[in-house]
């Protein structure tokens, strides 16, 4: 059964984050983040279901660590609102939280593992009873019609869709955060204002409008544009705006870089 | 009894007893003699007094079961004397219902026969032995041909006491599947492990059990 | 041990110990005491101290095959140093390994059940339906109940196959999970790695590494 579509390394992107701070001993400024941002992405498109929670989810994470980083690489943090701080605080704590029950399982795994081999040492009689007991067992085909078995046979013979390779319905990711970052940096300074809404009207795919909105958390935290939500759930107001200290060639090599 | 230098040291014997008796629990079949011994890598005679000695020792402690010789080896079974209470056992058993795999092996050997153990798993997707044993322990299935083939698989095939039971008189009187199930190069690709798009829908099961007197043949079908 | 007038003659209970002996025998699944206490017609106390004497007695014969209590019942296995005579017979070991993706979702159904699939996919971090259907497929979770919310999701917990792999009774043999707690220092790594506040000093990299002692933690916070 093909199953593990995930990188041999990696198993997601949380995996890689935990990976990467607890083996590499390496903190969030030297992360790459695109490559765990673009995970979480992929993720989102190789889900077979649309899960409102688990897509949400993941977007907080992502943006989580989008806003730390962002938070690290600019050093006049003293003009940020308190209040940002400490959302940014919580953000961080709950995204810990679910790192270390993540790194919880994960030990779990491996005591499951050495019970399983322990286990595997020993092989249990399932032989049943002897033919001396064939009189005795209830007959098992009592109440079985022939429809049922022509039935069964339909069923068992008919060719089932395998849905895990469904080859058919994989879009790749055709854009990247980078990818979406250049052209926001293209296309807002023309436009000045507009809502997300109609920044996003044109795109099909839910991923690509995930991918378009944290390129916009980017650029926001880089200084480039400024962002307002004036009712909570409602649309989001985007105006260019770049700060003095801002770089778009700096912006672009930290999308990239990492 | 036998010559001393051919004898393995106590502990041995005493490693090798053991391993006979975890071989002979676990075994579906009658044990011959030969086959331990070579498993042991230990002479047939040895075995077969290792055998009669661990035998000995157990109707010694008067167990529930008992070490016989059947069939060309060794096996396990209850003492007679047990008898009612395993019956009693037999027909509580959970698995004297006809499972829902159960019941579509018994389907795939009654259409597709003669047919091999690894036909049946390519087709079910999982490992068939525990259920084709147990339906040739009811029965229903037997070993009817071995294969042309290089490997000579064992082939399977219903009984006459299948037909009986279904209270059918010949295998023709099984309705026709063909007309519901793609074309058998459609189902060698599946059995290939390539992904295939099933060209028929069945019809949900519980319109065909709702059918009156089963109006088998294909009136909900174009 | 249990008052006199509950307790069977001695006779009688050698028969009942031979007859436990003879149902396990003849059982494919772990049989509980409950069921064998019902069928020799014994209190299930008396069942479970006869079993423990039972499996006791065995290992006391250095016998090759041993009596343990898994997944709600009594079986016959094989002993764990028996492994390689066994594996020999055997040939072809059907047990499935399983991947670490696996074991870790087995992990979180087991402690969190029951438990859906985006409860998996939250504490995972990658989209589980393809893990959870093997799992089920190889019978070690299934579909328990629905969530009583709006969606009325499907959810997952663990059967008896789980147990009988991992070798546990019932699920109370499940280590604590509080056993497994990250460290002070992988939670302090983990802090270290997502930290909030920069080091002083973030920009010039080369210059807070010269600084001595790193004033580290948060010289900006209140």
């Amino acid at each position: 059964m093909a199953m593990n579509v995930a990188t041999p390394v990696y198993e997601g992107p949380f995996d890689m984050l935990l990976q990467l701070i607890l083996k590499e001993q390496v903190d969030i400024y030297e992360v790459n983040l695109s490559t765990i941002v673009d995970a979480y992405l992929a993720e989102l498109d190789r889900m077979q279901e649309l899960d409102l929670d688990v897509a949400t989810g993941f977007l907080l994470i992502a943006a989580t660590l989008i806003e730390l980083k962002a938070r690290r690489l600019l050093p006049n943090m003293s003009d940020l609102d308190l209040d940002d701080e400490l959302a940014l605080w919580e953000e961080r704590d709950m995204l810990l939280a679910r790192l270390l029950e993540a790194k919880t399982f994960k030990d779990v795994a491996q005591v499951f593992a050495q019970l399983a081999s322990e286990a595997d040492r020993s092989f249990p009689r399932v032989v049943g009873p002897d033919e001396r007991f064939a009189a005795t067992l209830p007959d098992m085909l009592e109440g079985t019609s022939v429809t049922r078995l022509r039935n069964a046979a339909i069923s068992a013979l008919t060719p089932k869709p395998i849905p895990t390779v469904d080859l058919f319905h994989i879009n790749p990711i055709k854009t990247t955060v980078a990818d979406a970052v250049t052209e926001l940096l293209d296309e807002l300074p023309r436009i000045g204002r507009i809502t997300f809404r109609r920044l996003t009207a044109d795109l099909g795919e839910r991923v690509e409008v995930i991918i378009r909105f944290l390129a916009l958390l980017e650029l926001f935290k880089q200084g480039a544009i400024e962002l307002d939500q004036p009712e909570r759930f409602g649309d989001i107001e985007i105006a260019w705006s770049p700060d003095d200290s801002f770089d778009s060639e700096a912006i672009l090599i930290d999308t990239y870089e990492g | 009894m036998t010559d001393d230098i051919l004898n393995p040291i106590d502990d041995q014997v005493d490693e090798f007893k053991r391993a006979i008796e975890s071989i002979i629990l676990v075994a579906h079949d009658p044990v011959p003699a030969e086959l331990l011994a070579q498993l042991i890598e230990q002479p047939t005679m040895l075995i077969e007094q290792w055998c009669s000695e661990l035998a000995e020792s157990y109707s010694q402690a008067a167990h529930g079961f008992e070490l016989v010789q059947i069939a060309g080896g060794y096996r396990y079974q209850t003492a007679p004397d047990l008898t009612p209470y395993v019956e009693r056992f037999l027909l509580h058993d959970q698995r004297a219902r006809l499972s829902g795999a159960a019941l579509e092996t018994l389907a795939i050997v009654a259409y597709k026969q003669p047919i091999s153990r690894s036909q049946v798993a390519a087709i079910r997707g999982v490992d068939p032995d525990g259920v084709l044993r147990t339906l040739q322990a009811r029965g229903y299935i037997d070993e009817t041909a071995r294969d042309d083939g290089p490997g000579q698989a064992i082939l399977y095939g219903t009984t006459t006491s299948f037909l009986e039971k279904l209270g059918l008189a010949s295998l023709d009187d099984l309705p026709a599947i063909a007309e519901f199930i793609p074309d058998a190069d459609v189902v060698e690709a599946l059995e290939d492990g390539l992904r295939v798009t099933p060209q028929v829908d069945v019809a949900p099961r519980e319109m065909s059990q709702n059918e009156p007197g089963g109006s088998s043949d294909g009136a909900s079908w174009p």
